[in-house]
């Protein structure tokens, strides 16, 4: 198939799926709660409904509100587009471990700016918590994939999700330690469970529902659905790391499909998960979060070491 | 020839002061007296570094070191006369002293550098251990000069500590001349040369204790540590051109003599041990004088602690031997210029604030303004910041010594840092702040900053191009060190 | 180059070209002097020379990379035989001139707006003589190739900069600051003093080409005293860690542009200094020589960056930055010792463009960081960020050139500082790939510490922009503040032009680095693993981690763009966006519910309370009739206990205070025990010396 | 310096017994006095030295000396004392047991090893140069011992007497101009250091120096 096609998909392949992926989560929490819950596909038409309000301004904000939604959502699309999803042969200058963590921090800086800027207090106290927690899950997160890296001696998402296929067999302690960091990692960048209720607006625990408190309109569901993107480009950059087996080299129809087909399934086990967890256990008290993280960047540091 | 006549010409001249009652008439003299010194030394030094050591009689003989020094002393001499005038005006001007003071102040001053030359310039040991002992007493009267108290206490420790040093010294200077006297009195007076010639036939153990005894008791007069405790006391209650005085003319001449010394008891014995021994003597001086910096109340104290660490780094320059010995000559050149800039400035503080108290001084900075900036400059050259020479002269003195005496050079440098600290410290103090009350900017007349800018002019015009007949000088004096 | 071209930059690459690169500086300063009577003339007379003469140092600077000249000029002086003024330019010292140039251009325009505060308060004569001293300073320090020399010029930099920071003199903590300062450096200029005379001890030559051939002379245990020495004076100047207490308070009380020049060159000269003398001219440096660089390189960073989070004011928050970017460059320079040690040529190369690619980027944008500082502060008259907000839509164009300096220094990609922190990772990545041994543990350690830095300096200058810049004014300074003249706007303006150039142009300016590295370390023939595809990639490693400067540039933009364009235009072009009051759960919304910078960094701190130590002090204000419980006003205040100043400075202040008090005490005058002394010498002397 | 061993033996017992009494002594007149009788054999020293060859200027130097040690000296003392009516020299830091402790140490110094090569310069007068070692040392010691401002004048001229005894002892007589010059000069020293004396006492109403404490504060 043309190679245009397949840019398309990588493209579109995030924006479109991700808010499917809240839905199948929201459906799952609430069924095991007993509730009929809401069908996987609400969270598009909240999408939808959203993107046709009318919308409302802070008076005091500045122009940096007006343009934090338009950069956080753009930043995610352009991750989705550059790290390896379903074909190794499409990776773009900014595919590269660092790169991806730094593109996503600006998304970060500025949600948080904008979070500050309404000049409410829920703004300063979300964007003050998602900050620290930022730092430390960024290093957390850094340090999960690198013994990948040293494994894979580059840190080119693409080449590392096909490369370490080869050495995966007599590695396979340190990278399960490290996909368990990741998961933290993972947890605390898409701001889930452990971390931060997404499904609450309560001023003491909320964290990123608290930057965009303030939005409305087709702004409020740039945000929703860049933090949807999140947490599929976080989940998809878990499973092809971790688990790099369905990545195809060649541009046929068949290949293609098969290959997305694969990468659904994977993410489908990842969000069953997050689901699950989010069932089972209540969200932590904030300074503990810092533990859990610290734990999780032992773990990395132990799969260094064993790597090396 | 033309020593002996500027000599006499001070004796003269302050005799003349004494007796004269025209206070301008004196002054003009004092002033009159001090250039021609200034002028027949440079020649004098001039005559030197062409056709060696000159003799014009049996009892006068200059060598390269000794011609360094006189017109070392008579520079220093000719700007001390330059700042007196002014200085004392304005004292007699807010009656803290009266005419016949400063009459007794030119008198006394003349005679003392009378004194001072001639000791630089005598040939036998004892009639310059005389003539130092002169220069004490000439200035017994003058660190008693305001008549306080606290002036007369510090004019009798001065007294009896350079009484018993010099004779220790006496003893000392009598022990080289065993192997000159071998029975019955000597005819002629002994030259230091003919002392030097028959070195070698010195019992070795006599010449070690007579270099004790003579380091010693010329230390007390240099101020190296043990026997330094007469210089703050005097430094602090005497007038400040006597401060500069003692500071810029005294100091040389005493090591001048202590190197002539040296030098015989290094044919005699081989140079390790004196050596030794100056370096004990300076590291002890530098830690004590560092540390008393920094605790130090008064500024004109502080400047008696500089001196003496000053001559510490010296006595190290001297012991360290090697390029050290020349570092330590040109540091004595920068310290004997820069060190009476200090003490005009610091007069000049006090004529403001009328207080010695480094507390009281404030603000000198809108008070003083270009006073201050001077202060910052002499402050910056004595403690060694590049564009003035000391910064050379302590970076060659140390490096001579880096390896073979690494901890004595560790010590020095940590203390030599420990002084700064507290000159800095007490720099700041006085320089910034709000000035206290009462006390408002009026204009210092430029006769009194006209000799402290000339002299580190000189010392900044010195530390890059040195005169040629300075140069052969220098490098004559330290090969005979 | 063209025929014609060439022989220019010929002319310019020469020994005449650098003294009339210094001549400039000097006549400026003097100048400034002659004229100090007229505040106007003096200024414009100051800020005229100074810019003239940085354009000269950028041409002088480039035409030396373009002709491969080494300009080389040597004057005798008369005192001294080892003393001669000899100054040598090669790529790294052109380098560091363009750095120094760089910066000191776009700070000098800024002056001119910036200094009209301080007329008919001060001279501005002698702002004018000590700021050109400053800056001809540092070229000599730059350029001086003989150990004296060096050793003068650092001093009249040190000086010069001194009496910059005790400029604005009626402020008692500026003072207090320059009396820290001129110890500290003066105390680091005797550590080098030492060194110095060391080295010549054993190679009988000051001249840096003598030292560096009769190095294989000097004793292993002098060379290991002569690196403790020089990392102990360098260090100082570059405001390492243990040695860093005089750069808070040094920095910030100098006039902006001056602080600027200072945080964003000064330190600079410092590592300089560390890569000429360790990587150039002591040769092959044993191993725990890097690593002892890169633990205090991680330290630095990581520690810099917490003092700096715990700051309320803005100036002392950006001079700890500089601790914590110091802090980076030192891990390029670590892993870049370690692996010349570890004899891996191509990965030296790698190391060492890291560091000097994140000097320029630390160059540019701290010096844009302290300029719009500058004019923040000029504009509310305080550096109190509590006392900000709301400044954004008051000082739009400060607003927005701090934004661009938050994100370089927050190594946020468009900018150049993702580029050479992502240089730095790679390397640090190269050392734990390839070192052996402990080696390999330390970069793990600096990894972990780097990571965590860029977590942190992000976090920080969140709290600083959304304090300073957003929501409401929270006094009434800040309410009046007006936005800074148009010379203080160009010369930021310039900075933040400059920091997204260098982050597009990273691949080139990266090849450069790596000549002046090849030529520094003497490693002409090896191919290094960061090599230049086209003019826009750089690849690291033989599988090719790949980033490109511009190309991210241009997709962030298509994309934001694209996504504008399509949810404004694409979807309900009819959207009514109105504006109405921020919604506080009724209340009535005043500034104070704005979160301030103690608060939002509070999390921080009490994250990392065993390290920093906070202490709460809460100050209830009661009303003095009605009743004792009505309380008026709480202001809560949080103080830091500086761990290095209580554990390290104080006490040894102390120490000195009392071991002088005793010496003080032998001059007690009591004649007796005078005479007591001379006695007791005599004795022991003879005792001894018989 | 042959010269008849029993005159040199007795001026130098009299030099010795005479620094002790110093310190031994209460009131200021009779340092005076002791003073005075040490300047006496230190003169006669001189002379008894001068016998083997004879010249002049020697004879008119030793007159010199005689007139101003002996003679001038004791009557400054005693006039000032008179003046000012300072009968009791100022106490001492030790008392006398500690004392003659100090100047037991002293002579086991003198005739130690440190000074051993000082005292056989001349082997004939071995003993003799012990016992004016001894001397110096014990005047230096007076001056560290006693308060009072007289009696550290007259240590530090004791202290001149037995330098110029050792000399004359180990042959290392200067020529008469310098022996003049070295007389004049202690001359002028006493004179000052008298004038001082009264003006310390005019200023601190005491010749004690441990009280005075002006220059600390």
């Amino acid at each position: 198939m043309a190679h245009y096609l397949l840019w398309m998909i990588q493209i579109a392949l995030v924006p479109v799926v991700a808010p499917l992926g809240i839905g199948i989560i929201n459906k799952l929490k609430a069924r095991m709660q007993g509730r009929q819950g809401a069908s996987i596909l609400q969270s598009y038409r909240n999408l939808r409904k959203l993107l046709h309000k009318d919308e409302v301004i802070a008076k005091d904000a500045s122009w940096i509100f007006r343009v934090a939604p338009f950069i956080v959502f753009g930043v995610t699309v352009l991750v989705g587009a550059s790290i390896p999803l379903f074909s190794s042969m499409l990776h773009l200058p900014t595919s590269d471990l660092l790169m991806v963590v730094y593109v996503l921090a600006i998304g970060v800086f500025f949600l948080a700016l904008a979070g500050m800027d309404t000049g409410s207090a829920f703004g300063g106290f979300g964007a003050s918590r998602e900050v620290t927690l930022g730092a430390v899950a960024e290093g957390v997160l850094i340090f999960s994939v690198l013994p990948l890296v040293i494994l894979g001696g580059t840190t080119n998402l693409v080449v590392l999700a096909t490369g370490v296929t080869s050495g995966y067999v007599h590695h396979l302690i340190p990278i399960l330690l490290a996909a368990f960091g990741f998961i933290v990692a993972l947890l605390a960048e898409a701001k889930r469970f452990p971390f931060d209720n997404p499904d609450t607006h309560l001023e003491l625990t909320m964290v990123h529902e608290a930057m965009i408190l303030e939005y409305s309109g087709k702004r409020l569901a740039l945000m929703e659905w860049a933090a949807a993107n999140k947490l599929f480009i976080f989940s998809a950059l878990a499973v092809n790391l971790f688990f790099p087996f369905n990545l195809i080299s060649s541009a046929g129809l068949g290949q293609v499909m098969i290959g997305v087909v694969v990468l659904l399934a994977k993410m489908l086990v990842v969000y069953v998960g997050i689901a699950v967890l989010e069932s089972l256990i209540a969200k932590l008290r904030y300074f503990r979060l810092f533990h859990l993280l610290f734990v999780a960047l032992i773990l990395s540091v132990v799969a260094i070491g064993l790597v090396l | 020839m033309e020593i002996l006549a500027i000599i006499i010409g001070f004796v003269v001249t302050g005799i003349l002061s004494f007796v004269l009652r025209n206070r301008r008439l004196t002054e003009g003299l004092s002033l009159a007296v001090t250039a021609v010194g200034l002028v027949v030394s440079t020649l004098v030094a001039y005559r030197v570094s062409t056709s060696g050591t000159y003799e014009p009689f049996s009892f006068i003989s200059v060598d390269s070191l000794g011609a360094l020094v006189m017109l070392l002393v008579s520079v220093v001499a000719f700007f001390v006369a330059l700042y007196a005038v002014p200085y004392f005006r304005k004292e007699t001007d807010k009656k803290i002293i009266d005419d016949r003071h400063v009459r007794q102040y030119y008198a006394l001053s003349a005679i003392f550098l009378a004194f001072v030359l001639s000791t630089a310039a005598v040939s036998n040991p004892v009639a310059a251990w005389i003539f130092l002992e002169a220069t004490t007493l000439s200035t017994v009267f003058l660190i008693s000069f305001y008549r306080r108290s606290s002036n007369v206490e510090a004019a009798w420790k001065y007294l009896i500590v350079n009484a018993v040093g010099l004779l220790l010294a006496f003893f000392g200077t009598l022990l080289y001349f065993t192997s000159v006297a071998h029975g019955g009195g000597v005819a002629g007076l002994v030259h230091w040369d003919t002392l030097a010639a028959h070195a070698k036939q010195l019992d070795p153990a006599v010449v070690r204790i007579a270099f004790i005894f003579a380091l010693i008791g010329y230390g007390t007069k240099v101020g190296l540590a043990p026997m330094h405790t007469w210089k703050p006391g005097a430094y602090a209650k005497s007038p400040a051109p006597l401060g500069a005085l003692f500071s810029g003319a005294l100091l040389p001449v005493a090591f001048l003599i202590l190197l002539r010394f040296k030098s015989i008891t290094d044919v005699a014995v081989g140079p390790a041990f004196s050596q030794h021994l100056l370096i004990g003597f300076g590291v002890l001086s530098i830690v004590i004088a560092a540390f008393s910096i920094f605790a130090t109340e008064k500024n004109k104290r502080l400047l008696a602690y500089s001196s003496i660490e000053h001559a510490g780094i010296m006595a190290l320059g001297f012991g360290f031997g090697g390029i050290g010995v020349m570092a330590a000559v040109l540091h004595m050149i920068y310290h004997s210029l820069v060190k009476p800039a200090l003490f005009f400035l610091t007069g000049n503080m006090l004529l403001r604030y009328h207080s010695t108290y480094i507390a009281d001084v404030r603000g000198a900075m809108s008070i003083l303004p270009s006073n201050s900036v001077l202060y910052f400059a002499a402050l910056f050259a004595i403690v060694g910041f590049p564009p003035f020479g000391m910064f050379l002269t302590e970076f060659f003195i140390l490096s001579s010594g880096v390896t073979t005496y690494t901890v004595v050079v560790a010590v020095a440098l940590l203390a030599m840092s420990v002084a700064f600290i507290g000159f800095f410290r007490h720099a700041n103090a006085m320089l910034f702040g709000e000035p206290p009350r009462g006390i408002e900017k009026t204009k210092t007349s430029p006769w009194l900053l006209v000799p402290s800018a000339a002299l580190l002019g000189i010392t900044l015009f010195i530390t890059f191009y040195t005169p040629p007949f300075v140069q052969t000088l220098i490098h004559e004096a330290v090969g005979k060190i | 180059m063209k025929e014609n071209g060439s022989n220019m930059f010929d002319a310019i690459a020469s020994p005449a070209g650098l003294i009339t690169l210094l001549s400039v500086f000097g006549l400026g300063a003097l100048g400034a002097l002659v004229v100090r009577a007229f505040d106007h003339v003096a200024n414009f007379w100051t800020a005229a020379f100074a810019i003239l003469g940085s354009l000269w140092g950028m041409l002088f600077a480039g035409s030396i990379f373009v002709t491969h000249h080494e300009v080389a000029m040597k004057v005798a002086t008369s005192s001294f035989s080892g003393f001669s003024v000899a100054m040598h330019v090669d790529k790294l010292a052109a380098f560091f001139i363009f750095v120094i140039s760089l910066v000191a251009f776009f700070c000098s325009i800024y002056g001119i707006g910036y200094a009209k505060e301080y007329y008919k308060r001060f001279s501005i004569g002698a702002l004018g003589f000590f700021y050109n001293m400053f800056i001809l300073g540092m070229l000599l320090v730059v350029t001086s190739f003989n150990g004296l020399w060096f050793l003068l010029a650092w001093e009249i930099m040190s000086l010069a900069s001194y009496f910059l920071v005790v400029y604005d003199r009626t402020d008692r903590k500026n003072v207090k600051a320059g009396y820290v300062y001129l110890i500290m450096t003066h105390v680091g200029a005797l550590a080098l003093l030492l060194a110095l005379a060391l080295l010549y001890h054993y190679t009988h030559s000051f001249d840096f080409d003598g030292i560096k051939a009769h190095i294989a002379a000097v004793p292993h245990l002098a060379l290991a005293a002569v690196f403790g020495l020089s990392l102990f004076g360098l260090g100082i100047k570059a405001g390492v860690i243990p040695l860093h207490i005089w750069l808070p308070s040094a920095h910030p009380a100098a006039p902006s542009h001056v602080s600027a020049l200072m945080s964003g060159v000064m330190i600079k000269t410092g590592i300089y200094m560390m890569i000429r003398l360790f990587l150039d001219i002591m040769g092959p440096a044993p191993l725990w020589w890097g690593i002892v660089v890169l633990s205090v390189g991680a330290v630095s960073s990581l520690v810099g960056v917490l003092f700096a989070l715990t700051e309320h004011d803005l100036k002392r928050l950006l001079a700890y930055h500089s601790i914590e970017n110091i802090g980076i460059i030192l891990l390029g320079l670590g892993s870049a010792l370690i692996f010349s040690a570890l004899h891996r040529p191509e990965l030296v190369l790698l190391a060492l463009a890291a560091a000097l690619f994140h000097t320029l980027n630390h160059a540019t944008f701290k010096s844009l960081l302290f300029l719009s500082a500058g004019s923040v502060i000029q504009a509310t008259h305080t550096r109190n960020i509590e006392k900000y907000g709301g400044l954004m839509k008051l000082l739009p164009a400060t607003g927005l050139f701090f934004l661009v300096g938050s994100m370089a220094i927050s190594a946020l990609p468009p900018f150049n500082g993702f580029f050479s922190e992502w240089l730095t990772f790679q390397a640090l990545f190269g050392g734990i790939a390839h070192a052996g041994g402990s080696a390999q543990w330390v970069f793990v350690a600096a990894a972990a510490s780097l990571a965590l830095t860029g977590g942190l300096a992000l976090a920080c200058f969140v709290k600083a922009i959304g304090a300073t810049f957003l929501a409401r004014p929270r006094s009434s300074a800040a309410r009046h503040a007006k936005e800074s003249g148009f010379s203080m706007k160009t010369g930021m303006a310039g900075l933040a032009i400059a920091c997204l150039a260098i982050g597009l142009a990273a691949a080139p300016v990266t090849r450069l680095l790596q000549t002046v590295s090849r030529e520094v370390t003497g490693l002409s023939g090896v191919a290094s693993t960061l090599h230049v595809s086209g003019s826009r990639t750089l690849v690291v490693g033989d599988h090719g981690a790949v980033v490109s400067g511009p190309a991210v540039a241009l997709l962030l933009l298509l994309v934001v763009v694209l996504v504008w364009a399509g949810v404004r235009y694409g979807v309900y072009r009819r959207q009514k966006v109105m504006t109405g009051p921020t919604w506080d759960c009724g209340t009535d919304l005043n500034e104070r519910m704005e979160i301030t910078a103690t608060g939002f960094s509070q999390s921080i701190i009490r994250v990392f309370k065993s390290f920093l130590l906070p202490t709460l002090h809460h100050a209830v204000e009661r009303h003095e009739d009605e009743n004792p419980y009505q309380i008026k006003s709480r202001t809560v205040s949080m103080q830091i206990r500086d761990m290095y100043q209580a554990s390290i400075y104080r006490p040894l202040y102390r120490l000195i205070g009392m071991m002088s008090r005793s010496a003080e005490w032998i001059h007690h005058g009591n004649l007796s025990a005078y005479i007591l002394y001379i006695f007791a010498a005599i004795i022991i002397v003879l005792a001894v010396g018989a | 310096m042959t010269g008849d061993t029993g005159l040199i033996q007795a001026c130098i017992a009299i030099l010795c017994l005479t620094t002790v009494g110093l310190h031994v002594a209460r009131k200021n007149r009779n340092e005076a006095v002791l003073y005075g009788l040490q300047s006496l054999a230190v003169v006669s020293l001189f002379v008894s030295a001068l016998l083997e060859h004879y010249a002049t200027p020697l004879l008119i130097v030793a007159i010199l000396t005689f007139l101003v040690k002996v003679v001038l000296a004791p009557l400054f003392f005693t006039k000032l004392v008179k003046r000012h009516g300072l009968k009791f020299a100022a106490s001492t830091y030790t008392n006398v047991p500690e004392t003659a402790a100090g100047l037991v140490i002293i002579l086991i110094l003198a005739g130690s090893g440190i000074f051993a090569p000082l005292a056989n310069l001349v082997p004939g007068h071995h003993t003799f140069l012990v016992m004016a070692i001894a001397a110096m040392l014990s005047s230096m010691l007076l001056m560290i011992n006693r308060k009072g401002a007289l009696s550290q004048i007259v240590g530090v001229l004791s202290l001149e007497n037995s330098i110029v005894a050792f000399a004359v002892l180990a042959g290392l007589e200067q020529s008469a101009i310098l022996q003049a010059g070295i007389v004049f000069d202690v001359s002028v020293w006493l004179v000052i250091a008298v004038s001082m004396v009264s003006l310390v006492f005019r200023h601190h109403g005491s010749l004690d120096t441990s009280k005075m404490k002006s220059l600390r504060h």
